[in-house]
């Protein structure tokens, strides 16, 4: 059981699949020779041949259009988007194509694409490069959403994101490139749709993914020492949304606090919210509470961006607040 | 192109009866692009068209029964009812699907070439689309990557002078949309649309480029939309004469007086409109006789 | 007091705001010669002519950066996108600039930009074409959303719409281009987030918009006749959303029904529940209900359509099952 | 032109200090272009440039220090610190926007040309991009639509020959793209982009033609990128020698080598550089001295 970065975990899942299945190849902006913006891909170009790992034009309609025609003919296409936030200008390929293929032929196809991108904010690239644009596809039936909160969790969802049949939207949070984790070898396919229980508790149950989980992850050892005990849920996909073991730990707990880098309309966090609220209302010891990202784009300046993404002590507030009433 | 040109006919009796919903684009007078350009495939090529793709899905060879069941909605559509007109598809005949947002399918065509290449086969990929689309971002970046990759895609615009109700002229600044083809270092060619024999050759001239590694083509079939662009539609924005030239030069009239001239009987002539009515009519009577879908099917085919 | 039609009352207010102020221009595809795929802007080209109603190529990206930068000189846009869905190959200029342009440069400029489209299901226009597009934006700072449910509504906010200082998308739904309602002259202009008490009423707060509200109504209609009484409220905007006039009639009622076009997750309905579930929990006598669209894309066929689509039934029994318990 | 290459050593070492965040794009071996491209411009006139935009906005005018300190994320930058080096704005100079998505601000320059013709003056837009750019599909629609409404835009293209670290030749099936400007009916011009005067007059030129009325114009500059794309990037994609050759001819070096033939002292340049060194020095002195916003203004400039 070694430890390795994020970074490490998705080149190496990648590898893997590459070499488990010749209809997997690779393509993006700047992924084969230079190893991708964030160096996600490194190597494989050498290991695997410009055959399999390519260069594209900055045109990201034609990559992800690409990506669905190969996919239609039975290849896997792993394309990578860069920033997350590009997906605008290719939103309708991922939203009104490759999401509703399957749908609007009747089943006559599946279009088993993965599109890996670079989420969230913390690194100063300001509003154009800095979104939590998982959140942008939650109302598009069609789509699994991948957000892997560790490397072992980078590892396992991206093999099974690569073998899964239906579309996958992969988010790599930009600012968990250097984190490390232990990642041992051979795994076990895990698949998309299950809750990972981070860490286990009785007072408190805390939702949340990618960087918040990590900072969640502080928190809670911090309230432990205060007596605080404090079930860390990260949900792992938002589709499949694992209701079935947030909601568990709420009736164990009867206290949620949900934990989110984005705004709160029209997110992964109010619609857990949501969901419990209509489904489990009784359960509730406390009304719930959520810690988000500011209502606004995210600003460049250090300071600025530093307040509007939500810090461990944040958390910390909040699951007081929530159990102290 | 009888059988085409008969099905839209009778769509769009359908339609007038209320029994098709939303929008229903008809290709009537531009069969000879769509069965020219069909004709070239082989087994293992693909062909995407748009949301006017009823003729370019039944030149594939879709069954005339199941398309009209998909455009009614039938459980036994194409598509199980759930895509209707604008996205009849048929992959087992190599239709892989109709596209109702413009431009977009150019994307997907140059990944189904980019499929063959990967896959060490000869297959092509035909992709139709307007000329309207031909001024949306998808076309820019679809010619420009299927060019530098060298990829099996024949693009062919099939130019009807209007998007919607909007003349070409005043959407683009240039007379002809093949000479588009420069900017990204491929071919671009003109072809009469109307002249089936014609664009049957220059279609397989790209085909036979692209199969042998060398590219894909940019091909301008100049033809004309004899219907209104969809629904209701007064027309009043053509002007006086260009409908009545046009119907001069139908496709289906050009053909069979080229039959003629080798020599085909009139007999022949009526006989084969004969029985293209007799297919349709049957085959249209099948589709309405068909079950709605169970209410449950809605749910299925959103995962795979 | 006339009644007019839905498409009417819109093209009234096109009018209105074309002759007021001289900064204000259309522009969109097919809206000039033709007046429109839905015919809303019928007549304005003869009215004020092609300097001011402007007839694009279909190039959806020049339409919204043109509308963009016309802005950022102190003209007062209005593009009209034909059907929402189109957003999905503009989406980059709508959330990446539009919505942040103000805010990234720090206040230099305003961007009173207004995009009008043709919303939502209901007229067999399958998978591509029927989409609640509303809900692609919440989690966008930045842009006002307004989806008026009324030819009354639909005047008012248009007219605040193009006079306000920031971008507004403002849908239309496409299923109610012919519905009737009264439009008095000489109307007051309305500011954006306000919500309408569309009925007032003692036993459930229903909030729904659009054609969801055209069918709530009917539903408390029918309710009112067996003895329950509903309060409808329509927000009529997103963004601003007047959480204050919803939550209040929860106060009063106590139950509280959301109905909307568009499936569950990451939608302006799950907004609305988790926000009162945050803020107002103690305020529900009961746990709420929502009816929605099915977790699918929008299927073609009448039958299936039909069924995907909340119907006024399917409100009157989410009504009863809620105040019945 | 000297003090925005003494303005980007001086980013690149505040970069290397960690007081830079996220990325930035330095223009050094590329001011030529933005030099004479924005000489061009006068009052009312708008320009719009990338994220490699430093150069762009400081040859419009804008501030040195206030520059810096948007860079540095102070409160008296010139976004308040909320946009950072990609997104340096000044209106008051006309540099309406620095944008950090590939190709977006070419629809925008679209609209500000509109401006001009809609409000009838003889406004133009000044719009840049890279190479790379011009395979995005906004490129496509933005210089059709300029084309067919004769709008007053001037589409500059900093062809520097890489996008980040690909090559030109791998992404763009043509040599010179100036050639797209056929596909929209406009003039497509071709330039040295290290001849500081080769651009001016060129786009003066076609600044006079859209003044006119005449429409707009691709303008191709041919230079090249001495820095890495961002941050640290090994820069090893480049061929062996073709740094150095371009470093022969850099604009500034060519610029001075000019002005000493027309009989200007060495003196007189070593004393520009000396001051431009000073101003940039004591620019980045003040802006370094300047507070952080306060932490409620992140609140502020969402809504007007
Ligand atoms: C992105 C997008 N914009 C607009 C439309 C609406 N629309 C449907 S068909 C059409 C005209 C297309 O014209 P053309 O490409 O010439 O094809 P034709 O209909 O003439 O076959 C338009 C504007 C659409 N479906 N998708
Ligand atoms: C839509 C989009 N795709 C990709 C990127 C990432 N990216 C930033 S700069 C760049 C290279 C651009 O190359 P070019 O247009 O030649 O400009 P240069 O950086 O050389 O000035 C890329 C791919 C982006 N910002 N936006
Ligand atoms: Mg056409
Ligand atoms: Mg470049």
């Amino acid at each position: 059981m070694t430890a390795v970065t994020f970074r490490e975990a998705i080149n190496r899942a990648l590898s893997d699949a590459l070499e488990e299945d010749d209809r997997v190849f690779l393509l993006g902006e700047d992924i084969a020779a230079a190893g991708g913006a964030f160096k996600v891909t490194d190597g494989l170009l050498d290991q695997f041949g410009d055959h399999r790992v390519r260069d594209t034009p900055i045109s990201e309609q034609a990559i992800i259009g690409t990506a669905i025609g190969a996919a239609l003919k039975g290849l896997r296409p792993v394309a990578e988007l860069m920033f997350a936030d590009f997906t605008g200008v290719c939103y309708d390929q991922i939203a009104n194509q490759l999401a509703k293929y399957r749908y609007m032929t009747g089943g006559q196809v599946t279009v088993p694409v993965t599109i890996r991108m670079a989420n969230g904010a913390g690194g100063g690239f300001a509003s154009q490069h800095s979104q939590t644009v998982e959140n942008w596809f939650l109302n598009i039936p069609g789509l699994k959403i991948a957000v892997p909160g560790s490397p072992a969790d980078a590892y396992d969802l991206m093999r099974a994101a690569v073998r899964d049949e239906n579309p996958v939207l992969f988010f790599e949070h930009k600012s968990m490139m250097n984190v490390k984790g232990p990642l041992g070898e051979n795994r076990e396919p895990s698949p998309l749709g299950r809750a990972a229980i981070v860490r286990e508790g009785s007072d408190v149950t805390v939702v949340a993914t990618q960087l918040m989980r990590v900072r969640a992850e502080e928190a809670a050892a911090s309230l432990a020492g205060e007596g605080i005990s404090v079930e860390l849920i990260d949900p792992r996909t938002l589709v499949p949304l694992d209701m079935e073991t947030i909601g568990s730990s709420l009736d164990k707990t009867g206290h949620l606090l949900v934990v989110q880098e984005s705004p709160f309309a029209g997110s992964w966090g109010s619609t857990v919210l949501a969901a419990l609220a209509l489904e489990r209302f009784e359960m509730f010891d406390a009304p719930p509470a959520i810690v988000c990202g500011d209502d606004t784009p995210v600003p460049y300046a250090g300071s600025l961006e530093d307040a509007w993404l939500p810090t461990a002590e944040r958390i910390v507030d909040g699951v007081k607040a929530l159990v102290r009433g | 192109m009888i059988e085409i040109r008969v099905f839209e006919e009778e769509t769009q009796r359908l339609f007038t009866q209320n029994l098709v919903r939303g929008s229903t684009h008809l290709c009537s007078g531009q069969e000879a692009v769509v069965v020219g350009g069909c004709s070239v495939l082989r087994d293992g090529d693909s062909m995407l068209c748009t949301y006017r793709g009823h003729g370019a899905v039944l030149a594939m060879g879709a069954p005339l029964d199941r398309s009209f069941g998909e455009i009614l909605g039938k459980a036994d559509g194409l598509c199980g009812g759930k895509g209707g007109s604008m996205h009849l598809t048929d992959v087992s005949v190599g239709a892989y699907g109709s596209v109702a947002i413009v431009g977009a399918q150019l994307p997907i065509a140059v990944g189904l070439g980019f499929a063959a290449r990967y896959q060490g086969t000869e297959d092509v990929c035909l992709c139709f689309f307007g000329d309207g689309a031909a001024n949306i971002g998808a076309f820019h970046e679809a010619l420009n990557l299927a060019s530098i990759w060298k990829l099996p895609v024949l693009f062919v615009c099939e130019n009807n002078l209007y998007g919607e109700y909007t003349a070409l002229r005043f959407t683009t600044p240039i007379e002809k949309i093949a000479d588009r083809a420069s900017s990204y270092g491929m071919p671009g060619v003109e072809v009469d649309g109307n002249d089936v024999g014609a664009v049957y050759r220059t279609i397989s001239e790209a085909a036979a480029r692209a199969r042998a590694g060398e590219g894909p083509t940019l091909i301008e079939a100049l033809t004309y939309r004899q219907k209104g662009h969809s629904r209701s539609d007064p027309g009043k924005y053509r002007p006086e004469g260009e409908l009545d030239a046009w119907l001069e030069r139908d496709p289906i009239g050009l053909a069979e007086a080229s039959l003629r001239e080798q020599g085909v009987d009139q007999d022949v002539l009526d006989e084969a409109h004969r029985t293209a009515e007799t297919k349709v009519r049957e085959a249209v009577q099948r589709a309405r006789s068909w079950d709605e879908p169970e209410l449950e099917s809605r749910f299925k085919d959103v995962w795979a």
